[in-house]
């Protein structure tokens, strides 16, 4: 069998020798698989949360309320679509079809399983298999993002907007992090197909090497798929629906669709990065047979599911964080650390192959300028966290401060306790409505035309722009 | 003494006198300290071409010349390696009489100007550093045996000149110095065209001896007859073009009169007296030397533009009201004689018309200069506001009519020794064009007359004639006030002096005829003892030069005979037997 | 074969040139020029396989590359005439137009 | 090309089923009544703003600078991806370059940070 | 998986020490973003500044010193070709950063600095003349009576610079066709952001900005296209074996459609270049993009990009062109015919001094392609004489427009010139100076420049394009002339002389705006006043005009160094 392997170990020929038919079959199951996995994942987050919150949660339809989500989605299907007055239509109507697809081709490079025998014909248990599969994967989970920013922009409204706007944002900023913590299974694997990396996992999962590539990805697979706690895009408190808010009836059940297939397949690829793949975990993977056939779809599923249960499970564990807090912790820490361990990685790696340094010479090669580099890094943020901490003192015992920022208002003289800026006059009209009032200002930078003269003590607006 | 490098120190005297002199007024000098600081170095160049025309001719008259030496009193230094160009100045005897020239006029010039009315907001000290800079730029001109340096100083003459006409000149003289300058321009670039063409060109046939192209005037010279007849005629054109404009000839004179207007007095002379010139000197310097297969082939064109500019001008000349536009037709048909003489290619034309260009610089200086002096009397330059002004002015009436008869040529005055040699000169070779030209001679004595009859004949009136308004800072008299009546208030904008005729008024209140009685009370005097002075230099030349012209015909002989051998045409004598 | 993917990259390339010219709004000109160079992008990659090296591969990397700093750099100008004048429609940008 | 065959056919299947979803299922099998408020934008009831943003209004200008950041380190992971994958082959000429590569993207980010412009508020 | 078809990959020899200068600039312009990170605001500008002008002095020297040393290469696997079209253009260009720099520094000219405060602010709006007339915040110069003057200056211009003057030097330098494309991006992106800056009349700059920008990218998609188009002909992305391509093809291609494929690469490829250095028709951003950028970018600009597209002309047109010259230097004669006419003629017309210089600039980069096309040793160093001597000049023409103020902006309608002799005749004499140098007048450089471009293309047969250009040159000098009269010849109105005499009694280093807010609004009325020049401007003032003068005396100085062997590495 090893013959059908590439040299990387992917089953890409294997694969290419899949006659039509055979690929028509697979598309159909994987389809229809995502399709029942959806219907399951809702019952399952639903039963789940539930128990958590000690109550029962859907039991009526069907065995254990399983028929639930199934029913949910056929009284979609019943009603009216409403498309508002103001939307784009084209746009509007495409947004969710844009969402659904990509989310359903992610899965075609997931290796749900090893070689097995189909119909009398030999192959594997993955619709294809791309050198380029994590990157198409990537590729495919950014077009969603136009899904949700065009749906909320095409709505025509005010909340979807800005809840689509919102989850674009969300979703870019950890797509990088996410993005970066594949750099690392990139450079141990040599390869960005999947099956391949899974291949290469047969000697320990990347969890056990990567572990903070792992943390990483999981916290922005969480982020990527808009779950709580970061669902910041449909806060109903905030934002009434996110970009979602205008939509109704299947085009609702699409977006709705969407979230859970890439629920899953953050899942997939997960653990087909991470977490070996179709490979049996550890103490079964002794028995012999296991990690062949049919067998390997159970230990994907199994740890599919897993994951998914961890999802639920930090939805009902813990709260939403704010918009400011989840961004910061996807640029000021996902990143930095991301590149601080792309680093060490890829040093060790290849100091390790290509040189004759022995193991302790690369770890100290790597280490200590790791060390450095922290404590450095540690010592700045003290620093600043301490000048902070003294701006936020009376200003009294303020020194005089380097970065001040324009606009704020610093009192000359102030008590111990914050004063309200002075300039919180209303103004007549919002600047919005009034349009012939912008053009004024505007124009006053011509040369020829003549600016309105500062009315003297006038207040300055605080906020605005940074040094 | 012969071989001090004279066109060096000729070149560097008045330059550093414009620098000094400009500087100075800058920093605020008294007009007077600055005038006569540029008088002083405008002497000294005087001096220095006296010294340099001794050791010319000491060069002369010991075989200098004919040892293969084109040129006497050298200077040369490496300029430009790249482009073979080296900065060389030297004299032959075409370039010594221009110099000599220049230096004659210069400080005659400058104390015409003394007492000029600029325009406001200008100092005595600008402009006559920029008279002075024009000096340095225009014996660089002459002086230079490279061609490139040749164009150099071509272009360099424009700046001054452009300044002087612009800044100190008539009502119109932005316009005009534009125009001037514009052209000069055009024609400059064109010649730049040229001088690049013929580098090239010198590039191709020297790389046979394994040398890189050059601009030298001697070494070009010597392969002169090795560059094909194509690349001469577009190389002559562009060196044509530029002559023919700063010439001025016919279809590309029209600059002329409004800068000759429009410029100061001083400038004047110097415009149409010697900067024109540069473009017959041009002619004789580089297109018949270097280039003598396309002069050969061409001379018919530059004939016709010649027989042309004697005619045109002379018609249009008469038909002038503005007499300083009136001496610049003129010369528009005297240059025409020049070119005449330059094309016809024997050694009798092309002296007489090298001495025609002396010649005419000094008969028309002084011509320009009486004008001047005129027009600062009555503060007009229009023929049909002066008239009588004989019967009040007689000395100027009289030096007036000896310009006018040597402007006409008439035997005794200095160009008709040129215009005769000019013509005998050339009648062997081209005698059509040259029995055209001579109709020339006819409509001058035409309009000369004329104009001198409406002018100075007749009845006093125009502006001869004082208001009947009595303003009390008139002079009483001839001589008694040195300081020329001011034409007009200055204009309130601060502008060019608006000249009006003060005349306007007074024709149309019908005080145009006045008695006899009245002419003690005339606008203007005659002229004054200085202004005689000033003018006196120029009156001899014009005698002198009439009756004994051999001194300066010596000079220029030698190289006139050259310069037909480097065309490579046969000497035709000329039927009356010469002149040497 | 790969022929047609020249032909595509020239009609994509055209579409986008066209857009340039014809639109005015200055973010649809702008991701005209973007559409332009994937087209280009699209006939690197066609013609690095055509003759089988991966220069054209490499180049088509870097003009992506390019075209993300191009966005960078083309977002900040027209964010700033966007925050000046509220349009980003370029006739209404008419001052340098006398 | 066989390899993207079964995408395009996965693809096909996606498309046809989601598009079916949005228009035939949304708006022919439902019921339609006619209601001008539901028509409108949904503002929790009060009346919409009369210019909503985004269309000729502004979007808030923090959205563009995250834009442009992710722009900024999706490049980067553009060039990451291709050393990762050749990194051993490259060695450490490839470890140097791409460190350089990285300290470069680094000073940008750096840079970014103390300007605030990874700050939200 | 990797594709055994594949070639394993090779590390390429580096040889850093041929281009450290170019890893100086844009290691400065690095560590200038990270100044901007770390620094406190007060000393920014302090160290930002001292940090361009020593990374561009650094590089200048660096080069000179290689260049004299014959320290030639090709490195980075054949995609930068270190020789002496390099080394010289290199040196024209760090030697023109420099006063470009210093143009840029200057805070004398415009309180706080000539760039934007804070780009962020709306036009107009309260924080934008808040931060233009001072009790901003802190940091800028402040005004007599101590309140705190305008706000200081943005400094990322700085590393913007840099990046921009790294992305000029590798352009020449690139000998693949990537290189090129990437240093080509390098040198745009910057200079469209340093375009929208400027801290008066931010609507025009930022206009200029987006103006430039979109037809900037338009045009280097269309570059891109023709790179693609090349590289799919020859099959390689290295001049060098595009270029054997091109000569080892008898008749120039073997079949129609390939000949296709070249020529439409060659001509996108070379669209792309001309427009950069706004030759031809390819010049419509050219006026508005110089009237509207801060004054001392145009001067960058009008300098330091010409040298590096025409650089990489050179480089270029010298390596493809001459096997297929029969084809081409018809069609850029031309290009080189429109643009010498476009900028003579509609340039007469145009009565904004900024405009003026740039239909000026469009008509000398006519006359500048001249050179380059004469495909030559000669041609090419004597466009980069030329180069250098426009360079100068123009850098100290736009330094001078700087200083000619009304109000708080810049007085750069032309009757706003009028008597500018009387007001400072020295300015007005540099000024006339650089000019004739424009002019080609002799004995300055500018002459000289024409000298050596026109002999070379007379020599390589296009006497007729020199003769036209001669013609273009004579209509250019008409609009120079204007500047000329309008500085000497034409009186002042009487509200500038009073203004004037108020204003007469500026010493050294003060302003003749006043730094009391209200005063310094941008209006009609204001009287144009001439600031004296700090001495940033100063310096360039004098360099400019002692190297204008220079050159046009003694032009072997420039000449010699600027020696350009053939054939070129690569």
């Amino acid at each position: 069998m090893n013959e059908l392997l590439g040299p990387d170990g992917s089953v890409q020929p294997l694969l290419a020798g899949d006659p039509v038919w055979l690929s028509l079959i697979k598309a159909v199951m994987i389809f229809a698989g995502l399709l029942l996995l959806t219907l399951f994942a809702i019952w399952f987050e639903r039963r789940v949360v539930g128990r958590m919150q000690h109550r029962p949660g859907p039991n009526w339809n069907g065995p254990f309320g399983l028929l639930q989500s199934l029913a949910d989605a056929l009284k979609l299907h019943f009603k009216e679509g409403i498309i508002p007055a103001r939307a784009d239509l084209f746009v509007y109507i495409a947004a969710p079809v844009m969402c659904a697809v990509p989310a359903f081709l992610i899965f075609s490079i997931i290796p749900l399983g090893g070689p097995v025998s189909l119909f009398g014909h030999e192959t594997a248990l993955q619709l294809t298999d791309l050198n380029v599969g994590v990157l198409a994967a990537f590729a495919l989970a950014s077009i969603g993002v136009y899904g949700i920013v065009l749906g909320g922009w095409a709505s025509g409204s005010t909340y979807p907007l800005l809840g689509g706007l919102r989850s674009a944002a969300q979703m870019i900023s950890y797509e990088v992090a996410m993005g970066l913590s594949f750099v690392a299974v990139f450079l141990l694997s040599g390869t960005l197909s999947t099956s391949a990396i899974v291949h290469q996992q047969e000697g320990g999962w990347y969890v056990w090497l990567l572990p903070v590539s792992f943390v990483v990805y999981v916290i922005s697979m969480v982020g990527e798929t808009n779950r709580a706690p970061f669902d910041l895009a449909e806060a109903e408190g905030e934002l009434v629906g996110g970009f979602n808010t205008e939509y109704s009836s299947m085009r609702f059940g699409l977006f709705f669709l969407a979230e859970y297939i890439n629920l899953i397949n953050v899942s997939a690829i997960a653990t087909t990065l991470f977490l070996g793949g179709w490979r049996a975990p550890w103490p079964i993977s002794l028995i012999p047979g296991v990690n062949e056939g049919w067998w390997t779809l159970l230990w994907f599923f199994i740890k599919v599911l897993a994951l998914m249960f961890f999802f639920v499970w930090i939805r009902g564990a813990l709260p939403r964080i704010r918009y400011d807090q989840f961004m910061s912790l996807g640029w000021k820490v996902m990143v930095p650390i991301s590149l601080v361990w792309i680093g060490v990685v890829g040093t060790v790696r290849v100091l390790d192959t290509t040189t004759d340094l022995t193991g302790w010479a690369v770890l100290a090669w790597v280490g200590i300028p790791t060390a450095v580099l922290i404590i450095v890094v540690w010592l700045l943020f003290a620093r600043s966290a301490a000048r902070r901490r003294q701006a936020a003192a009376p200003a009294g015992t303020t020194p005089p401060e380097d970065r001040v920022l324009p606009g704020t208002v610093v009192p000359a003289s102030v008590g111990s306790y914050p004063v309200p800026p002075l300039d919180l006059a209303v103004p007549p009209a919002p600047p919005r409505r009034d349009r012939t009032a912008d053009a004024g200002p505007d124009a006053a930078a011509l040369p020829s035309s003549r600016t309105e003269p500062v009315p003297a003590g006038a207040p300055s607006t605080p906020g605005g722009e940074r040094v | 003494m012969d071989q001090v490098p004279f066109p060096l120190v000729m070149l560097v005297v008045p330059a550093v006198g414009a620098a000094v002199v400009g500087l100075l007024a800058a920093r605020g000098a008294p007009a007077r300290a600055t005038k006569q600081l540029a008088l002083g170095f405008s002497l000294v160049e005087l001096v220095l071409a006296v010294l340099s025309w001794i050791g010319f001719r000491n060069w002369q008259t010991s075989g200098g010349g004919s040892e293969g030496a084109l040129f006497a009193q050298t200077t040369s230094f490496d300029w430009i390696p790249a482009f073979g160009v080296r900065f060389s100045l030297g004299l032959d005897g075409f370039s010594l009489v221009m110099i000599a020239l220049i230096a004659v006029l210069v400080p005659i010039v400058l104390l015409a100007s003394w007492e000029e009315r600029l325009p406001q907001g200008r100092t005595f000290g600008g402009y006559f550093a920029l008279l002075l800079a024009l000096q340095s730029a225009m014996v660089g001109v002459f002086a230079a045996t490279d061609v490139f340096l040749f164009y150099v100083m071509f272009e360099v003459m424009l700046i001054p000149m452009y300044f002087l006409v612009g800044g100190f000149g008539g009502p119109r003289r932005q316009a005009a110095a534009m125009k001037f300058f514009l052209y000069s321009l055009l024609g400059g670039l064109l010649m730049l065209a040229s001088v690049i063409g013929l580098y090239v060109a010198s590039g191709r046939v020297l790389a046979e001896q394994g040398r890189s192209g050059t601009l030298d005037f001697a070494t070009l010279r010597e392969i002169a007859d090795q560059i094909p007849l194509s690349s001469q005629l577009w190389i002559f054109a562009g060196f044509a073009i530029a002559f023919a404009i700063k010439a001025p000839l016919v279809p590309l004179h029209t600059w002329l009169p409004d800068a000759g207007a429009e410029a100061p007095t001083g400038t004047g002379v110097l415009l149409v007296g010697v900067l024109d010139k540069v473009g017959t000197f041009g002619f004789l310097r580089i297109c018949l030397p270097l280039l003598p297969a396309a002069s050969r082939e061409l001379a018919w064109l530059l004939l016709l533009l010649a027989v042309l500019g004697v005619l045109y001008g002379a018609v249009v000349a008469a038909g002038q009201t503005d007499l300083k536009r009136f001496v610049t037709w003129t010369s528009i048909a005297h240059f025409g004689f020049i070119a005449l003489g330059v094309f016809a290619f024997t050694t009798t034309a092309i002296s007489g018309a090298v001495l025609y260009m002396v010649n005419h610089g000094i008969a028309t200086g002084l011509l320009f200069l009486l004008v001047g002096m005129l027009v600062s009397r009555g503060g007009s330059r229009s023929v049909t506001d002066y008239g009588g002004v004989w019967k009040v002015a007689p000395v100027l009436g009289g030096l007036f009519l000896l310009a006018s008869l040597a402007t006409v040529a008439v035997p005794g005055t200095n160009s008709f020794v040129s215009e005769f040699l000019v013509l005998i000169g050339s009648f062997p070779r081209i005698p059509v064009w040259t029995v055209l030209a001579t109709v020339g001679i006819v409509l001058a004595a035409v309009y000369m007359l004329w104009v001198f009859q409406r002018v100075m004949t007749g009845p006093v009136r125009g502006s001869a004639v004082l208001l009947d308004e009595p303003t009390g800072d008139l002079p009483a008299g001839p001589g008694s006030e040195p300081e020329p009546v001011p034409p007009a208030p200055p204009a309130a904008g601060g502008t060019a002096v608006a000249v009006r005729p003060v005349s306007t008024a007074a024709a149309t209140s019908g005080g145009r005829h006045r008695t006899e009685a009245s002419a003690r009370r005339f606008r203007f005097g005659d002229l004054r003892a200085r202004e005689i002075a000033i003018l006196s230099p120029l009156v001899a030349l014009v005698l002198l030069l009439g009756f004994y012209p051999q001194p300066v015909l010596d000079v220029i002989n030698p190289t006139a005979q050259r310069t037909v051998v480097d065309v490579g045409v046969t000497d035709l004598p000329a039927p009356l037997g010469g002149t040497r | 074969m790969t022929t047609h993917w020249l032909v595509v990259s020239a009609l994509l390339f055209g579409v986008g040139a066209v857009g340039v010219l014809v639109r005015r709004n200055a973010i649809v000109v702008f991701m005209c020029v973007e559409l332009m160079l994937n087209a280009v992008n699209l006939s690197l990659v066609t013609f690095s396989r055509m003759h089988g090296n991966l220069d054209g591969v490499v180049v088509a990397f870097f003009v992506m590359v390019v075209a993300a700093a191009e966005v960078v750099v083309g977002l900040a100008i027209i964010m700033a005439i966007f925050r000046s004048r509220r349009s980003a429609s370029v006739d209404d940008a008419s001052l340098l137009k006398y | 090309m066989t390899l993207y065959l079964p995408i395009v056919i996965l693809l096909v299947l996606a498309l046809v089923f989601a598009a079916s979803m949005a228009t035939v299922v949304s708006d022919g099998v439902g019921p339609r009544r006619w209601n001008r408020a539901k028509l409108d934008a949904y503002e929790c009831g009060i009346e919409p703003t009369p210019l909503p943003a985004g269309r000729a209004g502004r979007f808030p200008v923090k959205f563009y600078l995250t834009a442009m950041l992710f722009i900024v380190f999706d490049v980067e992971i553009i060039f990451l991806y291709p050393w990762a994958q050749s990194a051993v082959q490259l060695g450490v000429f490839g470890l140097i370059e791409i460190g350089l590569f990285v300290l470069t993207v680094g000073a940008v980010y750096v840079y970014v940070w103390r300007r605030g412009g990874l700050d939200w508020n | 998986m990797t594709d055994p078809s594949v070639p394993p990959i090779v590390a390429p020899s580096v040889d850093l020490v041929l281009v450290l200068p170019i890893l100086v600039v844009l290691g400065a312009a690095v560590v200038g973003v990270l100044v901007e990170a770390f620094v406190g605001r007060s000393r920014r500008f302090a160290v930002q500044a001292a940090l361009t002008l020593l990374t561009v002095a650094f590089a200048a020297v660096w080069t000179i010193v290689a260049a004299v040393g014959d320290r030639v290469g090709v490195t980075f696997a054949g995609s930068v070709s270190v020789d002496a079209l390099t080394h010289v253009a290199w040196g024209v260009l760090l030697v023109l950063a420099v006063p470009a720099v210093l143009l840029v520094l200057d805070r004398t000219v415009e309180p706080g600095g000539a760039f934007v405060a804070a780009g962020s602010a709306p036009v107009g709006s309260a924080g934008d003349r808040r931060q233009n007339l001072g009790s901003g915040a802190g940091g800028g110069a402040d005004g007599p009576d101590g309140a705190p003057g305008p706000a200081p200056m943005q400094t990322e211009v700085f590393p913007l610079i840099l990046f921009a003057v790294g992305g000029m030097m590798i352009f020449p330098a690139a000998s693949d066709l990537l290189t090129f494309f990437v240093a080509l991006e390098v040198l745009s992106l910057p200079l469209y952001l340093l375009c929208g800056l400027a801290r008066r009349r931010r609507l025009i700059s930022q206009e200029a900005a987006v103006k430039y920008f979109l037809l900037g990218a338009f045009v280097s998609a269309i570059l891109l296209y023709g790179i693609a188009l090349l590289y799919g002909w020859a099959g390689s992305i290295r001049f060098a074996d595009i270029a054997a391509k091109i000569a080892g093809d008898p008749g120039t291609g073997s079949g129609v459609g390939n000949d296709l494929l070249l020529l439409l690469g060659l001509a996108l490829l070379v669209v792309g270049l001309l427009f950069k250095a706004s030759v031809g028709p390819f010049h419509l951003w050219t006026p508005d993009v110089y009237q509207g950028a801060p004054t001392a970018v145009t001067a960058f600009m009008a300098a330091c990009t010409k040298v590096a597209a025409f650089a990489a002309m050179l480089r270029v047109f010298l390596t493809f062109l001459p096997p297929v010259q029969d084809i081409w230097i018809p069609v850029l004669s031309v290009i080189a015919v429109v643009s010498m006419l476009i900028g003579s003629i509609i340039g007469v017309a145009q009565s904004d001094m900024k405009r003026v210089l740039a239909y000026s600039s469009i008509a000398h980069a006519g006359f500048i392609l001249l050179g380059v096309m004469s495909l030559s040793e000669r041609g090419a160093s004597g466009t980069m004489f030329y180069l250098l001597s426009y360079g100068f000049a123009t850098i100290g023409a736009f330094a001078i427009t700087m200083l000619v103020r009304r109000g708080a902006g810049e007085a750069t309608r032309l009757e706003e010139w009028s008597g500018l002799a009387k007001r400072s005749p020295v300015l007005a004499a540099v000024m006339t100076l650089f000019l004739l140098s424009f002019a080609g007048i002799p004995l300055t450089s500018g002459f000289i420049g024409k000298l050596t471009v026109f002999t070379a293309a007379v020599d390589a047969g296009l006497t007729p394009l020199v003769v036209i250009a001669m013609i273009a040159t004579a209509i250019t000098v008409a609009f120079y002339l204007r500047v000329v009269v309008v500085m000497y010849l034409t009186p002042t109105d009487r509200a500038d002389r009073s203004a004037d005499r108020s204003a007469g009694g500026s010493g050294p280093g003060s302003r003749t705006v006043s730094g009391a807010p209200g005063t310094l609004l941008e209006t009609t009325t204001a009287p144009v006043s001439v600031v004296v020049p700090g001495p940033a401007i100063a310096i360039v003032l004098v360099v400019c005009a002692l190297v204008t003068l220079l050159l046009g005396l003694a032009p072997s100085l420039g000449l010699d160094l600027l020696d350009v062997p053939l054939p070129l590495l690569s």
